[in-house]
C-alpha cells in the first residue's frame, strides 16, 4: 500500500524534522556556552517519529511527551521562541520558566505536556483518550515514551485499560535501545517492546523510525483505527539518539558491544536520507535549501528572542500552585 | 433535617454534583456494579452510565493517572481510591503529576480532580488498610486535603471538592460510613479554608479533624461536668489552612491541642503547632499539644488497634494534662 | 506426558486440599459468629492450585501470597492453628496478632507473606528468587496472585526482570475471572493473561486449576524450568471462588453474565473430583475417611487453640517496630 | 586526613562494605556500566560483578519491592533511587511493604534494606527532581531516615545504615555530590540517633540536616561577628530522633531554629518544635522557628529557585528576628 504524497507533505515532513535538528544544535550550544540552566535531552536523530506521528494527527488531537519531548513539540507546532525561553528559565517561555526543558506544556495545542516521571505521562495520555471517547469528539491521543519507560508500571496499566475500553490512542515507543546508560537487551529479554500488544490484544507494529514516511504511514493506520473506534496500537519505532542522555552525557556506554553501533545509525540520518529521497521525487535542491534557510531564520531569532527575554520575578515562584 | 448514613450522603453528593454537570465522572475499583466498596456509589452506574461510573481494573496509579488526563482535558473525575493507603501505589501521580502541574504548566493547565478515599483505623484492616494519609498528601504543596467530619459536612465539602478547579484529596472515614447522622434537606457546598467552631469554650482549644471532631465533641462534654471549658474547631480543610479561627481561638483559650488520626511524626498536629507558633506564644499557658496515631504500623488485632488509636478517653486525659 | 502418582502422594493431594476446606469453613463460622476481627478471603475452590503447586517444591523453597493466601499457608505446611490464632487477633498467632489473615508470615518455612495490597508481594518473592540466583542455592520462588493482580505495575515490572536475568521464579495466576465485584472480561481485552508471557519472552502455560494433578504437572515442569537455571514461566490456573470476595461479601455480580456460572463452577469442585478419582484408583472409602477424620481433629483442636489463645499485651503494639 | 568528594566518600562506603560483607549487593538505574547517575558507585561493577552491582530497568517499584525480597531471604541490598522525588513511584513499596512487614509478621522478618537517595534543589532540576523526601519517610513508623551532612558523615553513616538490620532511608544532597571535604583516613561507622553538636554557642540553637548543616556554619561564622553566638546541632538521623541532645541545648540557650530542605507544610522543622515542645517550652525565649522549602513545587528558573530555597541568608535574618 504505497501512500502518494504531494510535493507540499514531503517538504513539511522535511522542513519539521530540519526544524528539529537546528533548534536542538542551538539548545545543544547554549548549554556548552553555559547558558543553560539544568540539563536537557536532546531529541537528535529521532527526529522522523514525532515528525511522522504528528503528521498523522489532526489539529484537536492531543499528545503526550517525555524528558526528550522538543521533538514532540516542534512536530506538534509548539513555538519555537518560546520553547528556547523556558528552556532557559525566562519568562516569555512557555510555562514562565516554572516548567523548563522537561515540563513545557502548550495545552492549546493538545500538547499535555513534557514529563520528567519515565512512563509517568502515559496514563495521563491515556486519560485524555478517554475524554474524547467520553465526550464522543473522535479525537485520538498519541502518547511518545521511550523504550525503557515501557519497563514501568504505568505503561502496563495504561495500555491494558485503553485495550479494554477500545480508546482513542496510540502508544508510540521510540527504541532508541538505551535508557540513559542502561542497554534494554540487559534488562528485557524480547527485542521488539512491540510483542508486548499481544498481551493486552491488540496490535503491535514495529517501523523503521528513520524513514518519516515509514512513520507516517503506519502511524495514519494507527490513527485511522484509533479514530473509528478500534482502539489502541502499540507502534515501535527502531531509532537512535545521536547524543548522550542530555547534553551533559558523553555516551561512552554505547560502543560496549559495537564500536561501530553509533556510526552505522548516523549513517540512517533520518534528515539526510530524506533529503536524497526529496532530490530524486524531482524537488530542486535550491527548494530545500529555501526550507533550511527559513528555518535556521526562525531559529536564530528565536535563540535571540529567548536570551533577550527576561528572568521572571521572584514573585512568580508563588503563584498558579492552585487555581484561585 | 433528617437522617442519614455517612455514605449515603457521599452518594447524594456525587448523585447531585453528576446531575448538575454532565463533565462530572467517576473511576475507580468496584464503584459500578456493587456501587462501591463502602456503598457509598449505589445505583450511579444505573442511572449515569458505564463510561460516567467507571469500574477500573486494580491499577491506582493507572487510574489516577488517567483522572489527570481526563481533568486536563475538560472532564471533572472523581477518582475512588478503596484505602487511603493505596495513594502510596498511585503516588507518583498524585504528588508528582496533579499537585505540579499547573504550577509546571505555568499556570496554563488546571486539574480539576478529586480523589476521594478512605482514611482511618477501628476495623482490624490492619497496617496497609488502617492509615490516615492526610498529613502526608497536606505536606507536597498542590493538593486541597479535605477531612470532614459528619455527614452534613462530608456533603457540602465533596460538592465543593468536585466545583473546584484544584487536584482535591478528599478524606472519607471508614468508621462513619455506617453511622447515622442528621442533615439538612438541602445542602449547600461549603466553601474551604473555613473552619467551623462547633463548641465555644475559653479554657482550652482542639483543633480536629474527621472523625476526631465527633470523639473531641464527646470529650468536651464529659470536661464540661469536670469544669473544663472546651472550644472545639473542625478544621474542614487541612490545605488551605484557616489559621486565622485557630490563632484567635487560642488567644482566647491559651491551650491548643491538635487531635488527628494521621501518625503523630511529621503530622497534622506538629503542623498546626508550628503555623500559628509565632502569633500564639505570648498567649500560650501550657505547650502545645497533640494527639495522633503514635508511630507504629497498625495492628490487626482489635486488643492492640484499640488502644493505640485516638479516643475520648484519651482527649479527657491529655486536656487535663494540659490544664494541670 | 502422563505421570504415575504413588498412593501416599495422591492421599497427600488430597489432604492438603481437604485441610484447607475444613480450615477455611471453620474461619467462616467464625466470622458469622462474630467471633472474628475484620474480615477473611476465604480459598474455598481454589484448593487445588496452591495444593498442586506447592507439591512441585522442595522445602527450602520461597513462596509470596496475597490476601487470599490461607490456601497457600497450608499448602506450604503452615500450622494452622497458629494460623487460626492469627486471624482471631490473638498472642500464638504467627504475628501475634499484629498481621491478622492478610499478613500471615512463616518465615521458616520460605513463606514470605500474605500482603494486603494486590500485586505488592509479586517483586518481593522475585527479590527471593534473586537471592537463589545470588547465592547459587538453586532454591525456586513461587509467587502466587490473582488476574485482576496482573493489571497492577508491579505484575509487569517484576515478569520484566525474572525474564532479562533468568530469575528462578513461578508466576502464578489464579485466575477466578474476579478482583472483587469486577468481572476481568470487562477490564481486560485477553482472556488468558498467560498471554502476557510472550511480552517478556517467557513460556505462560494454562492449566485446569480445579484438576491437582494438573496443576502439579505444570507446576513441577515450571520449577524444573526454574531451578535449572532457564528462568521463569507464567502458569495460569483457570478457578473459580465458591464465596464472596470476603466473608461479608454475597457476590450477586456474578449472576451478571450468566446465572448458573458459580453452580457450573462447583460442579466441578477440585476436591470432590479428586475424591471420586482416588476412588476409581482403588483407593478404598476407609483410607479417605481416615485422612478425612484426622484433619477434622486437627482443625477442632485448631478452633479450640485459636480461642483459647489470650489476646497478646497491649504492649506489644509498640514492639517489632525496628529491630533493636 | 585527606580531602575527598562527597561522591566518592559514598563510593568508599559501598565498597569498603562490598568487601567486608558478601550479602551487601546494589541494585539500581545506571549504577554499574557508568557507576551512577551522580557518580557513586563507579569502579563497582568492574570489582564486584553484574550480580552484586546491578543495572535495573526503569522499574522503581520494582526494584524497591525487590530489594524487599532480598532482604527478607538474606542478602543486604542498597537499592538506588535516582532522585529521591522517585520514592514516590515506589512508595507502596518503601511505606506499606518495606517499612512494615517486620511489624506484620510479628517480628519473625527484618527487612536490611538501604534506599540511597539524592535530594534538594539547586541545579535547576525542575519540581520532579528537586523535592527533599525525608519528612514524607519520617512520617511513617518503620523506616529509619538518614541526612548526613558532610562527606565523613556521609561515610560513616552510610555504613550504619548498611550493617543497620531495618530499612533506612539514606538521603545524599545531590549539591554536595562534586564538594571537597576533609575526611579521616578511616571512618568508622557513626552511630544512628546521636546528633552531633558541631559548633557549640549560648543564643540560639540550630537543628539542621544535610547540606543545611554546612549552610548553617556558615550563617554562625557570620552572626558571631555581629555578636550572636549560635549552637549548631546536626541532626544527622531525623528516625531516630536525638531528642536529648536537642532539648538540653535549648535548655541551654532558649531558642530553636530548625533548617531542613523539605517542604514546610508538616516538616521536619513541625515535628521537632512538636516533639521538643513539652521539655522546653518553659525554658523558651522566643517562638520555635523553622527555615524550609515553601509550600510551592521547585520552580525550573534558576531566578525562581534560588530564592526560594533555604540559604545562608536565610538563615542569617531568622537568627536576627529571634533574637530581636
Ligand atoms: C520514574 C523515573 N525513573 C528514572 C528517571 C531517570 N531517567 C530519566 S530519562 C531515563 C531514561 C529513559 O529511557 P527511555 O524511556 O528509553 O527514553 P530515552 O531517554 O531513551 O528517550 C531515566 C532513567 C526518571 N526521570 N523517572
Ligand atoms: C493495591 C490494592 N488495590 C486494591 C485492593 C483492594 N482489593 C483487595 S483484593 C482485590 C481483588 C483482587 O483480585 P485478584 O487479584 O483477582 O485476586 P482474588 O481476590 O480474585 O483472589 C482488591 C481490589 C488492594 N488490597 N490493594
Ligand atoms: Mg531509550
Ligand atoms: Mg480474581
Amino acid at each position: 500500500m504505497e501512500k502518494v504524497y504531494d510535493k507540499k507533505q514531503l517538504l513539511s515532513f522535511y522542513e519539521t524534522m530540519y526544524r528539529m535538528r537546528r533548534f536542538e544544535e542551538e539548545v545543544f550550544e547554549f548549554y556548552k556556552k553555559g547558558l543553560m540552566p539544568g540539563l536537557a535531552h536532546l531529541y537528535l536523530g529521532q527526529e522522523a517519529v514525532a515528525t511522522g506521528v504528528c503528521a498523522a494527527l489532526r489539529e484537536d488531537d492531543y499528545i503526550g511527551s517525555t524528558h526528550r519531548g522538543h521533538g514532540h513539540l516542534i512536530a506538534r507546532g509548539a513555538q519555537i521562541d518560546r520553547m528556547m525561553a523556558e528552556i532557559l528559565g525566562k519568562a516569555d517561555g512557555y510555562s514562565m520558566g516554572k516548567g523548563g526543558s522537561m515540563h513545557i506544556m502548550a495545552l492549546d495545542l493538545g500538547i499535555l505536556g513534557a514529563n520528567g516521571i519515565v512512563g509517568g505521562e502515559i496514563p495521563i495520555a491515556t486519560g485524555a483518550a478517554y475524554t474524547a471517547k467520553y465526550l464522543g469528539t473522535d479525537q485520538v491521543a498519541v502518547s511518545f515514551f521511550g523504550e525503557s519507560a515501557s519497563n514501568e508500571g504505568t505503561f502496563h496499566e495504561s495500555i491494558n485499560m485503553a485495550a479494554a475500553w477500545d480508546l482513542p490512542i496510540v502508544y508510540v515507543v521510540e527504541n532508541n535501545l538505551y535508557g540513559i546508560s542502561v542497554d534494554i537487551r540487559d534488562v528485557t529479554k524480547v527485542s521488539d517492546i512491540s510483542d508486548r500488544a499481544i498481551g493486552y490484544g491488540i496490535p503491535g507494529v514495529i517501523v523503521d523510525g528513520m524513514d518519516v514516511i515509514a512513520v507516517h504511514q503506519a502511524a495514519e493506520e494507527a490513527v485511522k483505527r484509533a479514530r473509528s473506534g478500534n482502539g489502541p496500537t502499540l507502534l515501535e519505532c527502531k531509532t537512535y539518539r545521536w547524543q548522550g542522555h542530555h547534553v551533559g552525557d558523553p555516551a561512552e556506554y554505547r560502543e560496549r558491544r559495537d564500536p561501530n553501533e553509533k556510526s552505522t545509525w548516523m549513517e540512517r540520518c533520518p534528515i539526510r536520507s530524506f533529503r536524497e529521497k526529496l532530490r530524486k521525487e524531482n524537488i530542486t535542491e535550491k527548494e530545500i535549501v529555501k526550507i533550511e534557510e527559513a528555518v535556521e531564520k526562525e531559529v536564530q531569532e528565536a535563540v535571540v528572542f529567548a536570551q533577550e527575554s527576561p528572568y521572571p520575578d521572584v514573585s512568580e515562584a508563588y503563584t498558579d500552585v492552585f487555581v484561585d | 433535617m433528617r437522617e442519614i448514613l455517612y455514605r449515603d450522603a457521599i452518594c447524594e453528593a456525587l448523585d447531585e454534583e453528576m446531575a448538575r454537570d454532565d463533565k462530572v465522572m467517576m473511576i475507580g475499583e468496584d464503584i459500578g456494579f456493587i456501587g462501591g466498596n463502602f456503598k457509598t456509589s449505589v445505583g450511579l452506574l444505573e442511572k449515569y452510565g458505564d463510561l460516567r461510573v467507571k469500574d477500573s481494573p486494580i491499577s491506582e496509579a493507572g487510574i489516577v493517572g488517567m483522572g489527570v488526563g481526563m481533568a486536563l482535558t475538560g472532564l471533572r473525575p472523581v477518582v475512588e481510591l478503596m484505602f487511603s493507603d493505596f495513594l502510596l501505589v498511585a503516588a507518583d501521580q498524585v504528588i508528582n503529576q496533579a499537585a505540579k502541574i499547573r504550577y509546571m504548566s505555568g499556570g496554563q493547565a488546571k486539574v480539576p480532580m478529586v480523589i476521594r478515599t478512605p482514611i482511618g483505623a477501628g476495623r482490624s484492616s490492619a497496617a496497609q488498610h488502617s492509615q490516615s494519609m492526610q498529613a502526608m498528601v497536606a505536606h507536597f504543596p498542590g493538593l486541597k486535603v479535605v477531612v470532614p467530619s459528619t455527614a452534613q459536612e462530608a456533603k457540602g465539602l465533596l460538592k465543593t471538592a468536585i466545583r473546584d478547579d484544584n487536584p482535591v484529596i478528599f478524606f472519607e472515614h471508614k468508621m462513619e460510613y455506617t453511622n447515622k447522622f442528621m442533615i439538612d434537606d438541602v445542602v449547600e457546598p461549603i466553601p474551604f479554608g473555613k473552619a467551623n467552631i462547633v463548641r465555644e469554650g475559653t479554657d482550652l482549644t482542639i483543633v480536629a479533624t474527621s472523625s476526631q471532631v465527633m470523639k473531641s465533641m464527646d470529650a468536651a462534654k464529659k470536661l464540661e461536668k469536670e469544669g473544663i471549658s472546651v472550644e472545639i474547631i473542625d478544621l474542614r480543610t487541612i490545605v488551605p489552612f484557616d489559621r486565622e479561627t485557630v490563632v484567635e481561638s487560642v488567644k482566647k483559650t491559651g491551650r491548643l491541642l491538635v487531635v488527628d488520626e494521621a501518625h503523630e511524626r511529621c503530622g497534622i498536629g506538629a503542623e498546626i503547632g508550628a503555623d500559628v507558633m509565632d502569633d500564639v506564644f505570648y498567649y500560650l499557658d501550657a505547650p502545645i499539644g497533640r494527639i495522633a496515631t503514635p508511630n507504629v504500623p497498625l495492628p490487626f488485632s482489635p486488643a492492640l488497634e484499640f488502644p493505640i488509636i485516638p479516643s475520648v478517653d484519651k482527649i479527657i486525659a491529655k486536656v487535663k494534662k494540659m490544664m494541670e
